[in-house]
């Protein structure tokens, strides 16, 4: 019985292992070292030769101005601090809108009255793009934390509550019909099967908001700060200043990857039958 | 309609009929006008090709539809949902992917409020009776097929049911694998004896099984074709002459259907 | 029926992932235009056996030849008929069953010829214009038999095309692909777990043991078709079969 | 076996409820700023905002431009971005998805590329292109090529492995069962891409607005705010929300048609 399980596992241990030049030259690692020199080289010499006038700073200006600014305080706090500044932010707005949107949208897709008053409201501001809010939220609340706060919330809430909805709504109804015929009510049907079956799709959802956040976050702090990650790159539009601006963008890119790394890595921790499942 | 019905009497159908609605306006008719016995610890097959309403009428038994004309009984009470007194294997294992094997089969318990030790014990017992000792704690997708649905039948037995109820449980098994679980059926079902009704679209699975045969008609709606009651000494032989002569009769009443 | 030409010539196939080793030594011959069924234990490396042997994954010892010359998808023809249905569901019945002899490069004429008679035989010719997702299962299993027989292949390997569908309609299918091989004269490896349908449908059966799996023992069947499975001689034919396997 | 006509209604209640709640909101939202809950600097109740459109269709004031050419330089700069990343990112996504050596090579670059927001970039394209129309439809692209990649990537990825197995057993070439297997799979993937880099072609969009333009929606919800005039604002939003609707609904009109066409 058990000797069926290796048979199946078997077939994708066979990797073929490289025994010619050719072979040995197109290892997927040698590609990816090949591209990554390329696309530095390429970007250093683009920039050494002003292709861009002086509109593109060469990668190690970049490097030497991310060491400077941790070294140095600019515009009242180090590297450090900008991060955190901008970091602080995202917690807060993802944090507030996941707390309020994951439930909401696992109570629209249970109770269908819920649905047909929020699903309407929410369809009118869907479309909406998050960084359309950028004005009015300046408007409302000032250029203090509150206004970026905010923006980040309107644009996270979206991905997190449709991701929630979708998730309930995209699980097998027969595996309900296994809770009723054992005998459970209608609560054991939502705690048994609902919440755990949706919790994947609620990841996915994070995971999305994530990314939106980010990009919100720069727009907000693009439009008015005085410190964050997109104040540097405001700051390096302003004065003219590539390797700053090239800076800032690295950084955001790297807190935008260790962000979602760590939404995944969590998932991992809170699925441990969906690991295994892609494992396979 | 019978007066007095037998004391051993345990499932009763009467004319029951079922319209699925299409697309929100098209009535389907599924099965139609069905009246069926099952006794106590009977093992009954229902017997039909793909699209016969066999499934249908066992989810009506076990309350998760409600028939539009007709009833169904057990134990003369009328049934009015599901419950745990029938118990229900899904065709397509309908596991919880985020529980163990563990979880899984002490899930009836869990719900009706049974201690933790006590549901380890029964849950323990059942795990060990479909030979899945040593897997408790792997989840769902570790195990091949045939080990999936013992997990299924395990739940559905922990539960202790009245009736089992088994939607064609196997069918997405191998021919060997498949000989194997039919063998593993008989086995548990000698050892804990139940009132079974079994669907299948198999006849070798139906003839190795079965006390009693329900052929249904080849084409929606269902109907009952035919009956035939297998009196065949157990354990049964897939290649045995009298099983093969048998199919041959059967078969030969269905059509063939491309 | 089957002349005493070699057609296909295996000898000490072996197939090993690291340490484990799925194929071992396996050997044996098929003549040309002969039905042999392959049967063995669930869990027997069967796809494995039959990856290796159609090339789709290479040996690591051991030789397969199609008449004294090593086989290659590019110079042989070989078809394989999977168990899980295998249409391109963009394309017509029709379509589908010229496919094959589309990549072998059959000329048009002769490739619309062929497709013809081949779905005339099969009864195909009633759903040519219609796509695969508009006809049934079994119908969809028999597309796929059509295009493996078409490109009339040196040799053509079929993993359980018929695992999953009732008594009646796989004997009717199995008489079908027994037609189909008695006109066009191919020569068929048939992969099963159902011994039953072996002792229906081959000439010869290849028993294959657990892993590591060999060829554990041959059996001829020797009967005259159409078979009947309540005939005392198939019926022992099946017993000696399910002995050598048996693990239910 | 014959079918039946069959009616089924659903709850009077749940069918009203939508209209109930959408117009609850609009009441609720005008009778908060007309009743002096709200101030008017803050927000502009929608009787106004409805007024403003109409008078915004031939009034270029005080922004500079009338709504119909703010909309069309958005549209504009969105079908350019959103047509090149397509055109760019499809046919990059399959043959990553395909060949190894494009893989290798592509991405790296990519995952490097990814994780930068695209309005990142505005800063640079400024410098580069200027505020005129290249630096937002780079902006755009670059927005929209990342579902295109990864869609197309993933639904070459995810074709079927017995079709590609069955090909190879006939002896087919990489290049015939890319085209012939790999492409035809990929495509509900890939039309399912249409819909999310148009999502994300107008968000990038207003963002790219709002710091580098002198028309444009996104222009005019910055205006708005500088002059503050909440009236403009909700009026570039509602814009802003209704045209991303209109072409989504468009997109998906086009996106059944082609499913249609290769489903059948």
């Amino acid at each position: 019985m058990s000797s069926s399980i290796a048979n199946e596992t078997v077939g994708s241990a066979s990797v073929r292992e490289g025994r010619t030049l050719w072979e040995m030259l197109t290892n997927t690692y040698v590609l990816y070292f090949v591209s990554l020199a390329g696309f530095f080289l390429l970007w250093d010499r683009v920039a050494y030769l002003h292709v861009f006038g002086d509109s593109l700073a060469r990668p190690h200006v970049v490097a030497q101005k991310l060491y400077m600014l941790s070294q140095v305080k600019f515009a009242g706090t180090n590297l450090a601090g900008h991060i955190w500044v901008s970091t602080q932010r995202v917690l807060i707005g993802f944090g507030l809108a996941s707390v309020i949107a994951v439930p909401l949208g696992l109570f629209m897709s249970l109770n269908q009255y819920a649905n047909a008053i929020v699903k309407p409201i929410f369809d009118l501001f869907k479309p909406m793009p998050p960084i359309a809010w950028v004005s009015i939220s300046i408007l409302w609340f000032g250029i203090g934390e509150f206004s970026k706060v905010f923006i980040i919330a309107i644009g996270t809430f979206v991905p997190c509550l449709l991701n929630a909805y979708n998730g309930i709504r995209l699980i097998e109804p027969e595996l309900y019909d296994v809770v009723r015929v054992l005998g459970g009510s209608r609560k054991d049907e939502i705690i048994q099967v609902s919440f755990p079956a949706s919790f994947p799709a609620i990841f996915a959802g994070l995971q999305i908001s994530l990314s939106v956040a980010w990009t919100c976050l720069l727009a907000a702090e693009l439009m008015n700060a005085r410190d964050g990650m997109g104040f540097l790159i405001k700051r390096g539009m302003d004065t003219h200043d590539p390797a700053l601006v090239l800076g800032g963008m690295v950084l955001i890119a790297a807190m935008a990857w260790l962000s979602s790394l760590l939404i995944s890595l969590l998932e991992r921790k809170a699925c441990p039958w969906k690991r295994s499942i892609e494992n396979l | 309609m019978t007066a007095e019905p037998s004391p051993t009497l345990k499932i009763h159908c009467e004319d029951v009929s079922k319209t699925f609605i299409q697309k929100g306006h098209i009535g389907v008719p599924v099965i139609r006008d069905i009246s069926l016995d099952v006794e106590e610890n009977e093992f009954l097959v229902v017997l039909g090709p793909g699209q016969c309403g066999k499934s249908t009428l066992l989810r009506i038994i076990a309350g998760l539809e409600t028939p539009d004309t007709g009833y169904v009984t057990l134990d003369g009470q009328p049934i009015v949902g599901p419950g745990p007194d029938r118990g229900l294997v899904f065709q397509g294992y309908m596991l919880f992917a985020w529980e163990t094997v563990m979880g899984n089969v002490e899930m009836g318990l869990k719900l009706r409020g049974v201690p933790k030790h006590e549901r380890r014990e029964v849950a323990q017992h059942y795990i060990d009776l479909v030979g899945l000792t040593g897997f408790e704690k792997h989840y769902p997708h570790q195990l091949s097929g045939g080990m999936k649905q013992r997990v299924g039948i395990a739940r559905a037995y922990a539960n202790s049911p009245k009736v089992m109820l088994l939607d064609e449980p196997f069918g997405q098994l191998d021919a060997q694998t498949r000989m194997f679980m039919q063998k593993e059926t008989a086995r548990i079902w000698e050892h804990e004896k139940r009132t079974v009704v079994f669907v299948t679209n198999n006849i070798d699975e139906a003839l190795f099984l079965a006390d009693r045969i329900i052929l249904m008609e080849g084409k929606l709606p269902g109907r009952i074709k035919r009956e035939y009651v297998i009196g065949l000494p157990r354990p049964r032989d897939h290649a045995h002459k009298d099983i093969l002569e048998l199919r041959a009769m059967i078969t030969a009443q269905t059509e063939l259907v491309l | 029926m089957s002349s005493e030409h070699v057609k296909i010539r295996v000898t000490n196939l072996t197939k090993r992932f690291g340490d484990l080793t799925v194929l071992d030594s396996i050997a044996f011959e098929v003549k040309a235009g002969e039905l042999v069924a392959i049967v063995g234990p669930t869990g027997c490396g069967k796809t494995t056996f039959l990856n290796t042997l159609s090339k789709l994954m290479p040996a690591t010892e051991g030789s397969i030849l199609i008449d004294g010359e090593e086989a290659n998808p590019r110079r042989h023809n070989i078809s394989y008929v999977f168990q899980e249905p295998t249409c391109l569901p963009w394309r017509t019945v029709r379509e589908n069953v010229a496919y094959g002899m589309e990549i072998k490069g059959v000329p048009h004429a002769e490739r619309m010829e062929r497709t013809d008679r081949i779905m005339e035989i099969v009864g195909l010719s009633s759903c040519a214009h219609l796509y695969p997702n508009q006809v049934s299962a079994s119908m969809v299993q028999r597309i796929a038999v059509s295009r493996a027989f078409a490109v009339e292949p040196d040799l053509l390997l079929m993993d359980e095309p018929y695992g999953q569908l009732d008594v009646k309609l796989r004997y009717y299918l199995e008489d079908e692909l027994v037609t189909l091989w008695q006109k066009l004269q191919s020569t068929v490896l048939f992969v099963t777990h159902n011994i039953e349908e072996a002792v229906y449908v081959a000439e010869r059966i290849l028993v294959l043991s657990n892993k590591p799996t060999k060829v554990k023992a041959e059996i001829p069947v020797d009967l005259p078709r159409p078979r009947d499975f309540l005939e005392p001689r198939f019926m022992e034919i099946r017993q000696q079969v399910t002995e050598l396997i048996r693990w239910w | 076996m014959g079918y039946e006509e069959v009616r089924v209604d659903r709850p009077l209640l749940l069918r009203l409820l939508p209209f109930i709640s959408v117009g609850t909101f609009l009441l609720l939202w005008e009778w908060s700023v007309r009743s002096g809950m709200v101030p008017e600097v803050l927000l502009a109740p929608p009787s106004q905002v409805f007024s403003l459109f109409f008078e915004k269709l031939s009034e270029p004031n005080p922004d500079g431009a009338v709504l119909a050419v703010h909309a069309w330089t958005s549209l504009q700069e969105a079908f350019l971005g959103y047509g090149l990343s397509l055109l760019v990112g499809i046919p990059l996504g399959l043959a990553m998805g395909w060949f190894r050596i494009v893989e290798g090579i592509a991405r790296p670059i990519f995952e490097l590329i990814r994780p930068i927001p695209p309005i990142a970039w505005i800063p640079l394209t400024v410098f580069w292109f200027g505020i005129g129309l290249t630096g937002k439809v780079f902006i755009i692209w670059i927005a929209g090529i990342v579902p295109c990649v990864i869609n197309a990537y993933v639904g070459v990825r995810m074709t079927q492995p017995t079709l590609i197995q069955m090909a190879r057993t006939y002896g087919a070439t990489d290049w015939q069962i890319f085209c012939q297997l790999c492409v035809p799979s990929a495509l509900p993937m890939i039309f399912g891409a249409l819909q999310i880099a148009l999502a994300y072609c107008w968000t990038n969009l207003v963002g790219a607005e709002l710091l580098a333009a002198d028309t444009g929606l996104g222009y005019l919800i910055t205006m708005g705010g500088r002059l503050g005039r909440p009236d403009i604002v909700v009026l570039g939003m509602v814009c802003v929300g209704l045209s991303g609707a209109i072409l989504g609904f468009i997109i998906d009109i086009i996106e059944k048609r082609l499913l249609a066409g290769i489903r059948r």
